[in-house]
């Protein structure tokens, strides 16, 4: 089966955060993103844990964007951005997908 | 009742031992949790709940003057705790101006929790309150939030670009539009428009229900806290936990000298006091971190959570009330 | 009463207000929001206590045969509404085959939450109706599907290989066994097992908390149609958001019509009008997936949640009340 | 009543109707389900209403000497029944030594929910019972572990290494300190500590309620174990199958003869041999994993959850009930 | 330490499909597979939220397989049949795994 | 835009051992972790589903660890040791970082 090479960025990101980084996607030339919960997590920040917290600061989702390599630089610089001010980190990665005119 | 007597009751009732127990399991390392999603769901009820009921009670008793004293007495001071705790901090820790802001805007803010608390209290006792108590509780959540603001761009006059595109108007809206105070505002005007026929059809699920739901959240608040003690407090200097247990203290006294002049009833002014001295855990901490993202959340959360909770929670309310007792 | 009195005390019920302030939330962008879990619990708890009261009533006044009569009357509604719904909608608006009978199937089948919503204004009325409606909901569930399945092969006659492996008998299954009938039909069942003595037991959980727990569902539910009239209500045209506002009144006169002959009581006759005039948002969807995978669900959810349920909760319901009293 | 009358008398109660639907909707594959967290919170709500009942039971009546006779021979119990289940399924069936050893720990450990139906019947049959009972439920759950350990250990002498860095203290730290037992036990505590009054309080939540939520955590219980035995069965030999349905009669039977000893009064014995008959599936098994992790989870939860306390809930019951009218 | 080329295909998929998609990979010869939850999403068909929908149309989930690179094509052939129709998308990345007969 | 090859640890354990494998992360020299929660899955211990469990026995959660190349045999062992006995996998793949002094 032909594949066609593009990139994931995945995000982590806490959630009160998460908004300004879905509009700035929405923003940039991305066909679309997948938000996935987390429920645990440590980091500079120290460790926590999504059921031993009452309010949403502190906690984290993870946003994945498939997207062209092409495009990459471009959809990361402005997340970067607010990633950086934020608790969170991006990672990004190959992946193959067989509709290349989706992504 | 003595402030002893009072005191013992209010360490002997099931609020403060679930969460004693839930603190204690949290401290123990058991692996007893409650699922986020229910937590929320206790949350909602509460706001639901306090908010239906106060706002019957509005409908009931009718709005006055008072009302509108009261609400805007409730603002200030949550404008102007903040003024006092970040003098305080700054004096007194080493926090940063951000982090300082941060903290004493949650000092400036509100707990509902607590406020409920207090509120089962004077009912045990036999003390009746204002309905429109809530509604104070509702507009006391968010000025605290401008005031940090405000102190932080003083100190630091280029911050202003970290909105960045957001802006500031696009940042009050996030923060005035939070889920809890919509909720809370929301059920206290359902309550007022639907008055007592609205409240005799929702009385089992928010009258019969509400104390054993408190018990259960009160537990999860023991476990939250257990965490963040776990967690936190070894981050945190000795200088900044102490803010933690005189400020409610100083916010109360606030609280005391002010309603000598609001004309509110025993309770009322026992809630008051409640109100100020409580600090915020769900709004601000929420809010900073899109306001303030530097601030770091494990000083804030938890001197807020794991200090003066448990401190209003047990010894806290019942001061408060005998307070009270000392203006009507 | 006049229908404006119904009207305007339907509108001031805690019912519609909550809906209201979920609307409102979601329309103004807030972050309040009911976790998933919860809604899935508030609407499995609604299936339970309706089928259940349901049920225990049946137990109580015994099965007679107009019961079948009514039964059958529900399964035809329902199975011929979307033929008329298909034919106007292919008439008035450029939707394709596939997503015509799609819409028209969730106008067939039925929305429990408004026959709730119905039964409450009945109850603040003080008028009583027949147990066994909610087995006619239950059975009105399905029939509407199969409708748009015939509808859709009868237009594409090489249709049928999509159901591949699966086939359609699987597929029938699948939707038969759908989780919300499931649950309805059993406690339907259960609750006429145990009558009297069951329902007695289980009274404080069905009985005391519903209306609490329908006010914090009908806010989900707003949240839900808020911000679907946010997503979606662009992306439909005119002509099809006119169809989510004439088709419950056209099938309302089709139930009405229907029920000179039933002989059902005043409160029974406003159910069924409102059973046919409602529009399905759980079980068609999700057997639309399975079964006309290629029809929007941006359409769809959107007309159903967006447009119908608003205009059934807040003005239809009154309207098919007094639409009911010129039948009995 | 006879023992038949008994039995038909449960098998006809709510609860015993709603686990039969979440069985039947299971086996048959529908997509009902109930959520995570919505299960748990139904467990905690079970654990925090049942302990706090017992505990102001408790507070009411005294603690007298029988007490800790009872709360011994309880422990003594769940410690001893493991080596009687070791020993049959080593003879009868092909389970290895730590398969077996881990088998029979669920049969000396209790099944809280088992034992909540109970106390149901019971109360349908007007037939009261001690407070301390769940107590006794408290200090039962966790010794039948222990006894498993030693069994593994004298089987394989060699197997403490693994153990590994965490230790054997490190693990009876975790067992001990598991979330259900914890949120009973602190009820318990709770209850005792603030008795009538404590009561009187959350009795709308804790009592009332409480049918209502047993039947939809049956519901659940229904669809586990229709899902366990759909998936389950088929790996377990026939013999296995079997000692799921005698090994509570041998049980039911050790603690009949014991009760004769201990002088509880009818209701209370009852559930003392119904403790005893039960078998865990929610401490015991996530204490395996870390304990025994070669243990296969597939045999002992689908024997403790797809084959006891279906028969427990049905048959067992009723008996247990009626052979306790024999000893007193 | 030793570790072997495996492929890792990753599936987002809405809800009421999701145990046709399970179905298929019981057929095939996978070893296993995992699902995850998924809270909110954008694609072609607009973008969702987990928090606000009444029904599990529209919803996502994502669903993991790793396989060995041999038996890719056979796996996602099948799943794309079904994919293809449904809103989702399939993505196929390289990963290491220490026990290769696992998989 | 300038990134740094990593590494993605992926594990997929019973939840009952989860703490042990954040204990022995906490004790090796990673700079964090996230975990993500899992709704169902097959392996060699049959099929499950989180919503048709009472008990946390044979339920699953994902841990996720990105750190440096030269780190991850140090890391993989230990963790190893826990999953082998345990139901559970653990996947290794490449991916790219922004700030590289963060892992
Ligand atoms: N090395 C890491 N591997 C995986 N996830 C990480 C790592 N470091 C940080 N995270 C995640 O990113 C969140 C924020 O990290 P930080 O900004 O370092 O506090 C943490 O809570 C983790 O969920
Ligand atoms: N470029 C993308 N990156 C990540 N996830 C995507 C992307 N496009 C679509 N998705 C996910 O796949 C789902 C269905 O996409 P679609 O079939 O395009 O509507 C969306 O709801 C997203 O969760
Ligand atoms: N081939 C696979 N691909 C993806 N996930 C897997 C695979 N095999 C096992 N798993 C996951 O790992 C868990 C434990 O696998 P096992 O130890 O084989 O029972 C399963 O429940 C799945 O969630
Ligand atoms: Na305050
Ligand atoms: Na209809
Ligand atoms: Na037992």
């Amino acid at each position: 089966m032909q594949t066609y090479l593009k990139k994931r960025i995945a995000i982590v990101i806490e959630q009160p955060a998460l908004n300004r980084v879905l509009d700035a996607l929405d923003r940039l030339a991305v066909t679309g993103y997948t938000v996935y919960p987390v429920i645990a997590g440590r980091g500079r920040e120290g460790s926590w844990r999504a059921d031993a917290m009452v309010s949403d600061a502190g906690r984290m989702v993870s946003v994945v964007c498939v997207c062209d390599p092409a495009k990459v630089d471009s959809v990361v610089e402005p997340i970067y951005k607010i990633v950086a001010r934020q608790v969170g980190i991006i990672t990004i990665s190959d992946c193959e997908v067989i509709r290349p005119d989706h992504f | 009742m003595s402030a002893f007597d009072l005191a013992l009751a209010n360490l002997l009732s099931p609020m403060v031992l679930f969460f004693a127990l839930g603190l204690s399991a949290a401290l123990a390392r058991s692996d007893l949790t409650i699922p986020e999603s229910i937590a929320k769901f206790l949350a909602l009820y509460l706001m639901m709940a306090i908010g239906f009921k106060g706002g019957a009670a509005v409908a009931k008793s009718g709005v006055d003057l008072r009302l509108v004293g009261v609400l805007l007495a409730g603002m200030a001071i949550s404008a102007l705790i903040p003024l006092i705790g970040f003098a305080l901090l700054r004096l007194t820790t080493r926090l940063s101006v951000v982090d300082a802001a941060a903290v004493a805007a949650h000092y400036g803010s509100i707990s509902i929790v607590t406020f409920v608390a207090a509120t089962q209290a004077l009912t045990s006792l036999g003390i009746t309150y204002e309905g429109y108590l809530i509604a104070v509780a509702a507009v006391m959540e968010t000025p605290a939030i401008l005031t940090a603001l405000l102190l932080v761009r003083r100190a630091r006059p280029d911050s202003g670009h970290h909105e960045g595109r957001e802006g500031l108007g696009a940042l009050l809206r996030e923060i005035g539009l939070n889920g809890s105070v919509v909720m809370l505002t929301g059920s206290f005007l359902i309550g007022m428009i639907t008055g007592e026929r609205g409240l005799k059809a929702v009385s089992p699920f928010v009258n019969d229900l509400f104390f054993g739901m408190i018990c259960l959240f009160l537990l999860d608040m023991g476990l939250v806290a257990g965490r963040g003690m776990r967690e936190g407090l070894k981050s945190l200097s000795w200088s900044a936990i102490a803010f933690g247990l005189y400020m409610p203290l100083i916010s109360a006294l606030i609280a005391f000298m002010l309603c000598f002049a609001l004309g509110l009833s025993l309770g009322g002014t026992a809630l008051m006091i409640t109100l100020a001295a409580s600090a915020s855990y769900i709004a601000v901490p929420a809010a900073m971190r899109l306001a303030l993202p530097e601030a770091k959340p494990s000083i804030y959360l938890t001197l807020s959570l794991g200090v003066t909770f448990p401190f209003n929670l047990t010894l806290g309310i019942p001061l408060y009330v005998w307070l009270a007792g000392r203006v009507v």
